[in-house]
């Protein structure tokens, strides 16, 4: 570790700029959003992203020239107290560069996209007023990630990690009073909430891991500190290790939708197609990944969490996988694809590839944001062909309803609700977005691991690696990668070939530069992404790169056996979604054709296998119940009404009826004071029967004081 | 000669008989001459202390209580003569038009 | 038995029944009457222990003033025998029951319980002469002078008082 | 006479300059009565800044001390003694931030006898901030009682329909506390011949060592000042006033509740009874640890099912003071400084809540969260710094309220005098409960479609003074949020000293 | 034959003042024309006045005086000068109440005037013949004065008091009796001379102390000897009422505090948890019965009975060398923070009560805020005085009750002291609920020594809990030695 002064070359004093550049984009947005125009909106919000970009090409530039030397970049104290000392510390280092690089990198792609994409979504929706609010979350996540990658303790990084799960909540709630197909409904809402509560479940593991580490590893959270303290307990304390890698993983599996909590993902997809692709594919729910990777010191140390890291990987590979296959829409295939994929990246950072990983994670980036990005260009190519239809058809509707609010306008003339995502409605689309098709081909490819499109190489070294370490792990991945291509196929058949399925495919039209320019150049990574790390002696960059942080591993080299199978299994599914789905292209309102031989297989594949329904059931209503049942009997019936009003009232009320009075009255209780009140008043309404009016008594009183005190003397 | 104590003993007897009638009668008249009759008791009580210690001040609060009897028998009996004029009875019974 | 102490337990017997009968007598004019007769025996005990001074005080102005002004108050009013009590059943027989205790209590406390405290001896008589007049005379007139005014004030208040109870002002109802 | 310039007399004191002035206005000038409350509250708040240019930080003992002999006769030792340390200084900043807030906040809430309610208002300042900087204990149970008197009115005269109900509960529940600790201040006094807490501080060890106060009662003594601080604050299961006292309350009342009031009851914990009674503190530390865990999970749980914007944010108060007091009695600086900071965080964070659900209470006259949706996008302002406040609440990093929960959670989980993390594992378990109550309240209002009420209401965003009304809390939010080294700073010396004392 | 010395007649000085005025105004009162009774009521006010004078020129003189009957010490100064403000705060309700209520009589003041005599006697006594007589003399000019309107609850509540007061007044005679059957005396010091030499196996002296105690208990309205208390108070005029809460209660305290303080602390043993009991249940009793209360002058009985237990408790340990000082001083110390906010409070009682006796009603109080804020306000203070909550002399005062007790060993005592308090506020508060919390059109009285007398007490009863220190000096120096 050396720090900023030590070093002569570098430009590492530009590290806070990662994190300021962004903020700053954001406050002029939020400031003066309402007097620019939408140009300049997004320019700002681009150029600011862009910064970050440049600043991450001059730090890897300087680690570069440093011989891959970490570098830490103080900013500014933040707590301290007692043995507690957190720092705003900026850690530059081959690992954190890389993904600096691939948020701003790709994050700078999506917001260009973003200028077109919201341009016509905000006025699809007649919400032009919203554009700017768009770009500041967009900034705002851009810099909540690079806090996430680029601090040097596991604090800041949780502060990155909470800071993106908020962007997600907001930017996921975009059309936060609709759903995806724009009917006021709390749909979106629900979804980013859910994805906020989720992604808080796995924080509550951070949370328990980060104290585990505070409190046996050298009472502090710097990752330096922790990871020398860590081995010396790992002798000792083994438990302590294991308790804090697997309270991570909670978090990782919150983080980057591993099972058991990836439910939040597919709802993400709520959020407007820019999002999916830059948050919920190629940088946020990596963060996970990256974690695990930076953890790999602490991981290391006990392979049997490593075993369970990579187990959940590969299930969630598998698993998602499956479930793509029997989706409708077009960003749910591609969701559940990425949930996949994640757990490609998290079963390799599991088995020890962290290299590997790293290097999917990258080449995912760049070919799933390409594939949500054209799926999105899809999707607006859609609902323009449907509104230059409609518009036509409703026009003369529109003038009587002027009067009616926007929204209930809007409802009416979308009697019948037009769902721009679902494959079903598409259909021959490569006749009319040509220019989508091929990008969009491209991005297929790449994620099938097809030959030498760059998800080949990353996915065939977790596969080698996977063969190396754990056989199931490696056959589930293998399968996994079979659904991939299986899906992938089929969703190209569904969109692109065959014959338009509706009058919005029939008139869709092609996207603009601003949205395309972008995807070529995503798709031109997709293509070369693979040179990163080519699996010969020589080539292994990344892995040397990241050597420098994780350790220098020996790159594996090319097993033809593995690349063989996955290759051949990957052309095997596309050929067999050509038999299914190419060859006869669906029909209007046809159902799938894989419905009748897989039967309840399939509904399975097409409900989510009922995870959300069992969750549901098993935690939601339970909770619900539960709380209801707390607040509602326990808080006020029982504790407020029963034992305040009724318990301690009623004692009394008893006490003084059966002691004090025969002649019970409960006229005189005001019932408008407080119950406390009105048992002692009930009391005392008793006791002062005996101030009965009669001077005899009041005499008695006197008389029976006078014996009793007599009486006491002659006991005592 | 009569031992002490049975004055004593006496005046104990002629203070409860007093204690009992303001307890339970109810013409205020007779509560009244319990009470003196209370009074009464204390003098003997006094009196004999008096006479065993050979101290004249036992004597002499008899005397002040005496008169004190007096004063207050003035007022109490104005007292009963006013509510008898406005009440047309003296049944101490009646008299609990406050208890509430 | 000397006869001293004869007279005295014939004379508590009169004391008691007096006072006895006085508490329960229904008519009023009955129970004054008795009280003037409990009041005269306790009189004579005065006179046996010593204190003809009290004892004259206590016929003149007890039996004398004050029961005739009781006697006097009765016939005004009439004399009025109250029907029975309607409520407070109970009075009657805790009354007895708490006097009795009473009585017991402090008789048991007096002589049982502290027995060596009260220096038990009989009366000296050698008070009983005029001598002893004047020296509570002297006694009134020096060391009590405070009380004895007071007293003095105390008779004037309790006129006034007496008097603006039973004035009525001009206009007020009568 | 001296003793009227120093400082902290001046601060405690000033807003009854401001209570005299509008005695003699005439009620009917409404504007000019708000116009006085307000420079007056400002005033003061100046002065606090004032104090606070003149505290060392550094220095971890009393400062600032105005110490004049009061009642010294008859061996009461009473003396008029205020003083300001790291414990208690940004509570006094706390106090004098939020009463203007909460002043501005009234400006067209209150309409009716507006006199009278500023009058009582700047009277629970002086009481509020006496409160914080007492450091004799007649003195202190004066200015404790005190505030009830005020806070009662506020909430019987200005508050919703059943406010008479939850003004005498409030006052009743209150006082049944303090009672208690009335007995054990006075025992104190005797035994230490002081009601002067440093220099029974000095006293009490060797009353401790020499068993002129066994240790019995000394946990008796604790036990009786817990039960005034614990309904306060107010501890599971001592809650019950609270829900009453919140929803009834009016605004800037159950802003001030919020923000200050309830953290008298963890101040004083703080303040007697981790100092005076060590060996109870330690002892109890588990137990009450054990409370407010419960106490988190359970005000997080009753929260989310409340159907009552008010009611929900009055249970979260529940849970969010559940984690002071697991800071404090996790008897670590990291759990006390944390403890200390959430109590600032809270009263801002809460504070802001309170005030903002009073805004929009004041333009729909409903609570009900059913009734509402939607309004993000209607009151846009509203929302933004209504999402910054829920976050705040929920502890988000980058706001204030992780700061705290975190270094709080962080030092209960390896207190030694709490003796085990489960309690620290299970409060973290709250903080995905307080994503779940305080999301669903956003969501049901804020997001999702337009509800009811904005069928019958032209709802209106903040305006010019609604805004500037909120926007300090906001800044302060990300100040502590981003930079809370500033307040730890202050925390840190004082709270070192206090621990020390302890016997751990 | 020595005649009385001008010492004696010196350290008799406020109490030979007041009884020659009031001599002398039951004469001049024969030539003020009826209707103008006011001039009295001056005349009357400006003999208390003097006497006050002179009664504070004798702060810090001890003396004894007429053969050992009376003592002048810090003590009756002390309580003179409270008897005699109290004196003065009455007579200014009185002004206009006696006036609105068709009772305005030249006798009325006379008797007031007499009355005080009684209460600065009391508070002078050393010997129990004097205490005997001050007794009576306090006693019988209330007895009229209770009676003095011509309605028949003023006549009842008169005659419930004479006949249940002279019933005391036998016990007191009884027992001061047996006091001298067992000591040969009846001045207090040769008591306490006596008594240390027998102990505290002396029953006849504790049984005598005993029935004292009764006697006592009945004039500060202690339970069981309370009952008369609501309906006297409730019955009588209300300006008579308030004089009879502050003066007859501070009077038969200071006879308790000085008998019990200066003739029987060796027999302390036997009375202490007699006292603890009377205390006890005073307070709850009090209390209790006080919430149920809807008439307001019945309610402020029960207070008036509940405050006396507070009162008692201080004096509990009174037999402790170390506290019995405190204790003395403690209850005096109350007495006056009591006293101040008793007059404040009848005093907004009569300003809301009318002519035909209505008005009293605590639902009567609605609204009071909103039509006569300053009123209301002072009310408020007034009953968190009573309460015992800062900032008002009361809390002060009983923190200081507490104290006493808790110094004494009595915790328990203490905290049935706080509970009850903590009741108390419940009908307290109901007065303040009622002021400002609900509507209401309420009527008051403009009078101005009214509003003197509540202005100066809420302005006393919050001013000097903050300045404190000269009432506690005076309280601690009129400790009995």
């Amino acid at each position: 570790m050396h720090l900023i002064e030590t070093m002569n070359t570098g430009f590492f004093f530009l590290a806070p700029w990662l994190v300021l550049a962004p903020v700053i984009g954001l406050l002029v947005n939020a400031v003066f959003g309402r007097q620019l125009s939408e140009k300049w909106i997004g320019a700002v919000a681009s150029l600011a992203s862009g910064t970050a970009f440049v600043v991450s090409v001059l730090l890897a530039y300087s680690v570069a020239v440093n011989h891959g030397h970490a570098v830490s970049v103080p900013f500014a104290e933040w707590i301290h107290i007692g043995d507690l000392k957190l720092d705003w510390t900026f850690r530059v280092d081959s690992l954190s560069t890389t993904m600096m690089l691939v948020v701003s990198g790709v994050g700078t792609l999506i917001h260009i996209y973003a200028i077109g994409y919201m341009h016509e979504d905000v006025r699809f929706k007649h919400q032009e007023g919203r554009f700017a609010r768009f770009f500041i979350f967009l900034n705002l996540f851009i810099a909540a990630m690079m806090i996430l990658v680029s601090g040097d303790s596991y604090l800041m990084l949780f502060v990155g990690w909470e800071g993106v799960g908020l962007c997600s909540f907001l930017l996921i709630g975009f059309w936060f009073e609709m759903d995806t197909l724009a009917r006021p409904s709390w749909a979106n809402s629900d979804a980013a909430k859910k994805a906020f509560i989720t992604n808080r479940v796995g924080d509550f593991g951070f949370l328990i891991a980060g104290f585990l580490m505070f409190w046996y590893l050298g009472r502090s959270f710097q990752f330096d500190d922790v990871f020398a303290a860590a081995p010396a307990i790992a002798e000792t304390q083994r438990w302590v290790i294991i308790a804090i890698t697997l309270f991570m993983l909670l978090g990782v599996a919150g983080k980057s939708a591993q099972i058991p909590l990836y439910v939040w993902l597919p709802d993400a997809m709520a959020g407007p197609t820019p999002v999916s692709a830059l948050i919920h594919a190629a940088t946020m729910v990596t963060a996970g990944v990256y974690l695990v990777a930076r953890s790999a010191p602490i991981y290391t140390l006990v392979p049997e969490a490593q075993y369970i890291v990579a187990m959940v990987g590969a299930m969630t590979a598998l698993f998602a996988a499956t479930i793509a296959v029997g989706q409708y829409d077009i960003k749910k295939v591609l969701a559940y694809s990425t949930i996949s994929q994640l757990g490609f990246m998290v079963a390799a950072v599991g088995m020890g590839a962290f290299v590997a990983g790293m290097f999917h994670l990258v080449t995912h980036a760049f070919f799933k944001a390409l594939l949500f990005l054209s799926a999105g260009s899809v999707i607006l190519g859609l609902e323009r062909g449907h509104h230059a239809h409609a518009h036509h058809a409703h026009h003369e509707e529109r003038h009587k309803v002027r009067g009616k609010r926007k929204e209930e306008r809007e409802h009416e003339e979308h009697k019948e609700v037009f769902d721009p995502g679902d494959m079903r409605n598409m259909g021959g689309l490569r006749k009319t977005m040509p220019v989508t098709f091929w990008l969009y081909m491209i991005g297929t490819l790449a994620l099938a691991g097809i030959f030498p499109f760059a998800g080949f190489w990353s996915k065939d070294e977790i596969l080698l690696d996977a063969n190396l370490h754990y056989t199931s792990v490696y056959w589930q991945l293998t399968i996994a990668a079979f659904f991939t291509a299986f899906y992938m196929g089929r969703q190209i058949w569904m969109v692109f070939f065959g014959e338009a399925r509706s009058d919005a495919a029939k008139s869709a039209q092609e996207s603009p530069k601003v949205m395309t320019v972008p995807l070529m150049v995503l798709a031109g990574l997709s293509v070369v992404g693979g040179a990163l790390n080519l699996p010969f002696e020589g080539f292994h960059h990344l892995g040397h790169w990241l050597g420098y942080t994780l350790g220098e591993v020996e790159g594996l080299p090319l097993n033809l056996q593995v690349a063989g199978i996955s290759t051949v299994l990957a052309l095997l599914a596309i050929f067999i979604s050509w038999l299914i789905y190419g060859r006869n292209p669906l029909k209007d309102h046809q159902s799938d054709p894989l419905k009748r031989p897989l039967g309840f297989v399939f509904t399975g594949m097409e409900n989510k296998w009922f995870v959300d329904e069992g969750y549901g059931v098993l935690i939601i209503t339970p909770f619900k119940k539960l709380s209801q049942f707390l607040a509602e009997v326990i808080d006020w019936r029982f504790w407020h009404d029963f034992v305040h009003d009724t318990v301690i009232a009623g004692t009394y009320n008893w006490l003084s009826e059966v002691v004090l009075n025969r002649y019970a009255d409960q006229k005189g209780i005001d019932t408008f004071f407080n119950s406390w009140g009105s048992f002692t008043q009930w009391l005392s309404g008793n006791v002062r029967k005996i101030q009965n009016g009669f001077v005899r008594s009041y005499a008695l009183s006197v008389l029976l004081g006078v014996v009793l005190i007599l009486g006491y003397l002659i006991l005592k | 000669m009569v031992p002490i104590e049975y004055y004593i003993i006496l005046s104990v007897i002629l203070f409860s008989i007093g204690v009992a009638g303001v307890v339970f009668r109810r013409n205020p008249l007779v509560i009244f001459m319990s009470i003196e009759l209370m009074l009464n008791a204390a003098n003997l009580a006094f009196v004999a202390f008096s006479s065993v210690l050979k101290s004249f001040e036992g004597q002499i609060f008899v005397f002040f209580v005496i008169a004190v009897a007096a004063a207050e028998v003035a007022v109490g009996l104005a007292l009963i003569v006013e509510i008898f004029k406005s009440k047309r009875t003296i049944d101490v019974d009646q008299l609990n038009s406050m208890k509430e | 038995m000397n006869t001293e102490l004869i007279v005295f337990l014939v004379l508590s017997l009169v004391a008691i029944v007096t006072a006895i009968v006085m508490l329960l007598h229904r008519n009023p004019v009955y129970s004054a009457l008795f009280l003037v007769l409990n009041f005269i025996a306790v009189a004579v005990f005065y006179l046996l222990l010593g204190a003809p001074f009290i004892a004259m005080a206590q016929i003149t102005v007890y039996a004398g003033a004050i029961m005739v002004l009781f006697l006097f108050v009765i016939m005004l009013l009439g004399a009025e025998r109250l029907p029975d009590a309607k409520v407070l059943r109970l009075q009657r027989p805790l009354a007895y029951g708490l006097a009795i205790v009473l009585a017991a209590e402090t008789i048991y406390l007096l002589f049982t319980k502290a027995g060596s405290n009260l220096v038990v001896t009989t009366p000296d008589a050698s008070l009983n002469t005029m001598e002893s007049l004047r020296e509570i005379a002297m006694e009134l007139f020096n060391r009590f002078l405070l009380p004895f005014e007071v007293t003095s004030i105390l008779l004037l208040v309790a006129m006034i008082g007496a008097i603006v109870l039973s004035k009525r002002e001009k206009g007020e109802p009568k | 006479m001296e003793f009227l310039l120093q400082p902290l007399t001046i601060l405690t004191f000033l807003p009854l300059a401001g209570v005299l002035v509008l005695a003699f206005i005439d009620p009917g000038r409404k504007n000019v009565i708000r116009w006085i409350a307000l420079v007056t509250s400002l005033v003061t708040f100046l002065v606090s800044l004032w104090v606070f240019s003149m505290f060392e930080s550094s220095n971890p003992d009393l400062q600032l001390e105005a110490k004049y002999p009061w009642i010294q006769v008859a061996g009461w030792n009473i003396y008029y003694y205020l003083a300001v340390d790291g414990l208690s200084i940004l509570l006094v900043m706390l106090t004098a931030f939020l009463t203007p807030i909460s002043i501005l906040s009234t400006w067209s809430a209150v309409e009716d006898r507006v006199k009278d309610f500023m009058i009582f208002f700047l009277l629970l300042e002086v009481g509020m901030t006496g409160v914080f900087l007492a450091q004799d204990l007649f003195l202190f149970y004066i200015f404790w009682e005190f505030t009830l008197v005020p806070m009662y009115f506020l909430i019987g005269i200005w508050g919703g329909p059943r406010r008479v109900y939850a003004a005498i509960k409030f006052f009743l529940y209150t006082m049944a506390g303090s009672i208690l600790m009335l007995v054990a201040i006075i025992f104190l006094g005797i035994k230490a011949d002081t009601f002067n807490v440093p220099t029974m501080l000095v006293r009490l060890p060797d009353l401790y060592a020499t068993g002129t106060i066994p240790a019995s009662v000394q946990m008796m003594l604790f036990i009786a000042f817990a039960a005034a601080f614990a309904i306060k604050v107010p501890m599971w299961p001592l809650h019950s006033w609270l829900p009453d006292a919140h929803v009834e309350a009016p605004t800037a009342g159950s802003v001030i509740l919020a923000g200050v009031l309830l953290k008298m009851g963890t101040y004083g914990f703080l303040r007697f009874n981790l100092p005076l009674f060590p060996d109870a503190s330690v002892q109890a530390a588990p137990w009450i640890a054990l409370l407010a865990t419960i106490g988190i999970i359970y005000g997080a749980a009753v929260s989310y099912a409340q159907s009552d914007v008010k009611k929900l944010v009055a249970y979260s108060s529940v849970s969010h003071l559940g984690f002071v007091m697991l800071g404090l009695f996790a008897l670590n600086p990291e759990g006390v400084a944390g403890a200390i900071l959430q109590m600032v965080n809270h009263g801002l964070s809460t504070g802001a809540l309170f005030l903002l659900v009073g805004m929009i209470y004041e333009q729909t006259h409903t609570r009900e969260i059913k009734e509402y949706g939607g309004l993000w996008k209607i009151t846009p302002i509203f929302g933004t710094i209504m999402l910054i406040a829920s976050l705040s609440s929920m502890g988000l990093p980058g706001l204030n309220g992780f700061v705290g929960e975190f270094t709080i959670l962080l030092g209960a989980f390896g207190s030694e005098a709490i003796g085990n993390p489960w309690y620290a594992g299970i409060s973290a378990l709250g903080v995905i409960m307080a994503a779940v109550y305080i999301l669903y309240m956003f969501q049901k209002v804020f997001l999702g479609p337009a509800g009811e009420i904005t069928h019958h209401h032209e709802l209106k965003d903040l305006n010019w003074r609604e805004i500037i009304t909120a926007i300090p809390l906001v800044v302060f939010m990300f100040w502590i949020g981003l930079y809370p080294k500033p307040f730890f700073d202050i925390l840190a010396p004082a709270v070192e000293k206090l621990l020390s004392t302890l016997p751990l | 034959m020595t005649p009385p010395t001008f010492f004696d007649f010196y350290s008799l000085l406020p109490y030979i003042i007041l009884t020659v005025w009031a001599c002398i105004l039951l004469l001049v009162d024969l030539y003020i024309p009826k209707g103008r009774k006011g001039i009295t009521a001056v005349l009357a006010a400006i003999g208390i006045a003097v006497s006050l004078g002179y009664s504070i020129t004798q702060t810090g003189i001890e003396a004894r005086g007429f053969t050992d009957m009376i003592s002048l010490d810090g003590f009756s100064t002390f309580a003179n000068v409270l008897l005699l403000a109290s004196g003065l705060f009455s007579i200014a309700l009185a002004y206009g109440y006696t006036k609105r209520m068709g009772i305005e009589r030249g006798e009325y003041y006379t008797l007031l005037l007499f009355s005080l005599t009684g209460m600065m006697l009391m508070a002078q006594a050393s010997d129990l013949i004097i205490v005997f007589l001050a007794l009576e003399l306090l006693s019988i000019p209330l007895y009229v004065l209770s009676a003095i309107s011509r309605k028949l609850q003023s006549e009842e509540s008169g005659l419930k008091y004479f006949l249940l007061g002279a019933f005391a007044s036998g016990f007191v005679v009884y027992g001061t009796a047996l006091i001298f059957g067992a000591t040969g005396s009846t001045n207090l010091s040769v008591i306490f001379t006596q008594a240390a030499s027998v102990g505290t196996s002396n029953l006849l002296l504790t049984i005598g102390a005993a029935l004292l105690l009764v006697g006592f208990g009945f004039k500060v309205a202690a339970v069981p000897f309370h009952m008369w208390t609501p309906d006297v108070y409730q019955g009588a005029p209300t300006s008579v009422t308030a004089f009879m809460a502050a003066g007859a209660k501070i009077a038969g305290f200071v006879a308790l505090f000085r008998v019990f303080a200066t003739a029987f602390p060796s027999i302390a043993s036997n009375l202490t948890d007699i006292l603890w009991a009377l205390s006890a249940l005073t307070m709850i009793v009090g209390n209790l019965i006080a919430i149920s209360q809807t008439n307001i002058k019945r309610m402020l009985a029960y207070s008036a009975i509940a405050h006396a237990g507070y009162v008692l408790m201080a004096f509990v340990p009174y037999g402790n060398e170390t506290v019995s000082a405190t204790a003395v001083a403690a209850g005096l110390f109350y007495l006056a923070a009591y006293a101040l906010s008793n007059f404040g409070s009848w005093a907004v009682v009569i300003a809301l009560e009318k002519s035909e006796g209505r008005g009293l009603g605590i639902d009567d109080y609605a609204g009071l805020a909103k039509k006569y804020p300053a009123l209301a306000l002072c009310m408020t203070v007034f009953m968190l005085s009573l309460i015992g909550f800062p900032p008002t002399l009361g809390m002060v005062g009983k923190f200081y009750l507490f104290r006493s007790a808790i110094a004494g060993g009595f915790t328990g005592l203490a905290l049935i002291g706080v509970i009850t308090s903590l009741i108390s506020a419940y009908y307290y508060l109901r007065v303040v609920v009622n002021m400002y919390m609900k509507e209401g059109d309420p009527d008051v009285e403009r009078e101005p020594w009214l509003g003197l007398t509540t202005s100066v007490t809420a302005i006393a009863t919050v001013v000097v809990s903050f300045v404190p220190q000269f009432l506690f000096l005076l309280a601690y120096t009129a400790v009995l030695r």
